[in-house]
């Protein structure tokens, strides 16, 4: 299993096989949401921070 | 405003708009000022079937369902609301001697809202952040042009979408619009129609109507469209709007009904 | 209405109406009083295609072709007009910082029309009478609502369709809807916005531009959409509006070039 | 070729081999405008009166 450096704590971050655009990990470390910016290569950003807000 | 009532109507099968219509039309012969907000998520999602633009829903983390408005939706929520469900309704209070004005948020930026440019949700039991929703919520509503149409007898009629800060459309959830609607404009009461009693204790069962809920007490139907309504109630009524209610869009007179005692009373 | 202008935009392609919405906000910002006037015949043909809505032509027996307005037309026409081409408008205006609000036939029963209940026609070589097109003719606009708005500071955009006799909806000309309303609000200026330099004495040479042309003079260019410019420009003067020009749309500050002599003036 | 009875003035229309519902006749007698309103069998009313007002 691959990992990348998480961009918050610099943590090894593991990462699945099949990685999804916009997907959220959570650092294990600091634990940071992390948003996989780009898959190929793997590129992890802090996620932004918001309420739940939901309606159509 | 004195007496002012803020109705909304929603797009659900079962609810015919001509009924609701020819009760407002009454009801503003009768002296009533009314504000109309509808929905029309069943025109949206028709249209969207005969155009091919596929209509993808969005789960939030903590389960909510609701619709992912990517660009093509978008176009064809404007075409449906705004040209289809809009211009019938406009129609039937005109025939009914209305003197009703539409507008959505794009109308002098009515509705302003904040867009949502992430929203997390779960697709295929993944969290991730959809970043092409263009949807928002609302920040602001223009009350002096109600206010000036209100004080000429005009009846409006407001649909989503609304308008974010770089002047584009957004969509916005319906009953949270007619919530800020009637907060703005000091609405006596908020009256949101709907395919079903009211509130039920049991779902499955149209005679276990609850006469009064409590919000933030358990709520026994927190699922689809009856969760959001009762997020836009708590809003309504933490805004100093006294009387919020959920009632029967299908029988007859469903306004008045609600009016006199009929449906959920929220609290 | 002293120094109020109506600008008439076209559907046709070539004009783009983000251009003209920026003249038009520059123009209001700076004190004018604006009415704007929209069709949009390319989104309904494009529209009735991606619906699979077969679009058909009357000829008239003098030889003028126009739009069948079937019942499944005029929805289309509704969802186009109403659900894509206004609100395009309206955004642009909002992001000109012009408070627009936008109002068909069915607000408020704004323009009120007679259907042609019959419509004499030729085709496939035969006279007939078609009896299923939802088409009008203006009886009448209501200048109390738009003269609240304009005096509120709000610039009116004002689509087809009409509304008829029985509370429904009929589409009509929006050139004439455009003279009706300037004759209605004594207007000061009627501009039409083409893809064209004005009326040209040889339509293949845009450097035969007639400065004016005199109605009733033998008309240089009777074909498609200018003749019923010509019919809406000849009941504007005939209504008293002073100054009618018809000029291109396609330029920069296209109204500012028509109130300063650009295009043809009819007289 | 068929005829038929014109509804003003009871003189004789004559009608092609197809008609089209609502296609207008003339009638030879009293230049009435007829419209064919029904086919089979054929029967024809007067048109009603218009003026020509054309506009999309
Ligand atoms: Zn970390
Ligand atoms: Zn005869």
């Amino acid at each position: 299993m691959a990992a990348t450096a998480c961009p918050e704590c610099e943590g090894s971050v593991e990462l699945a096989e099949s990685l999804t655009q916009n997907e959220i990990l959570e650092c294990p470390d600091c634990l940071s949401e992390l948003e996989v910016v780009t898959t190929n290569p793997p590129v992890l950003a802090l996620a932004p921070e918001m309420a739940e807000d939901w309606g159509e | 405003m004195d007496g002012l009532v803020v109705v909304k109507i929603g797009g659900a099968s079962g609810v015919d708009p001509d009924g609701v219509c020819a009760d407002v039309a009454a009801l503003v012969r009768a002296g009533r000022r009314v504000v109309l907000v509808h929905g029309g998520s069943a025109a949206v999602d028709d249209l969207a079937a005969r155009l091919g633009v596929p209509q993808r829903h969005l789960v939030s983390p903590s389960g909510v369902t609701t619709r992912h408005t990517d660009a093509a939706t978008l176009r064809v929520l404007q075409l449906a609301l705004l040209g289809q469900v809009r211009p019938a309704v406009l129609a039937a209070l005109g025939r009914g001697g209305v003197r009703a004005v539409g507008l959505s948020g794009l109308d002098a930026n009515l509705l302003r809202a904040e867009r949502r440019a992430a929203v997390r949700a779960v697709v295929d039991g993944r969290r991730v952040l959809v970043r092409d929703d263009h949807s928002g919520r609302i920040t602001s509503v223009d009350g002096g042009l109600l206010r000036l149409l209100l004080a000429d007898g005009v009846t409006p009629v407001v649909s989503p979408p609304a308008v974010a800060e770089d002047g584009l459309p957004v969509n916005a959830n319906a009953d949270r619009v007619a919530a800020a609607v009637a907060v703005e404009l000091g609405a006596q009461a908020l009256v949101f129609l709907t395919a079903a009693p009211g509130l039920l204790a049991d779902p499955a069962d149209d005679a276990s109507l609850l006469a009064e809920h409590e919000l933030g007490e358990d709520t026994p139907v927190a699922g689809g469209g009856m969760a959001v309504k009762l997020v836009a109630a708590r809003e309504a009524l933490r805004g100093g709007v006294r009387s919020v209610v959920v009632s029967d869009g299908r029988v007859a007179s469903p306004v008045g009904r609600a009016l006199d005692g009929g449906g959920t009373r929220l609290r």
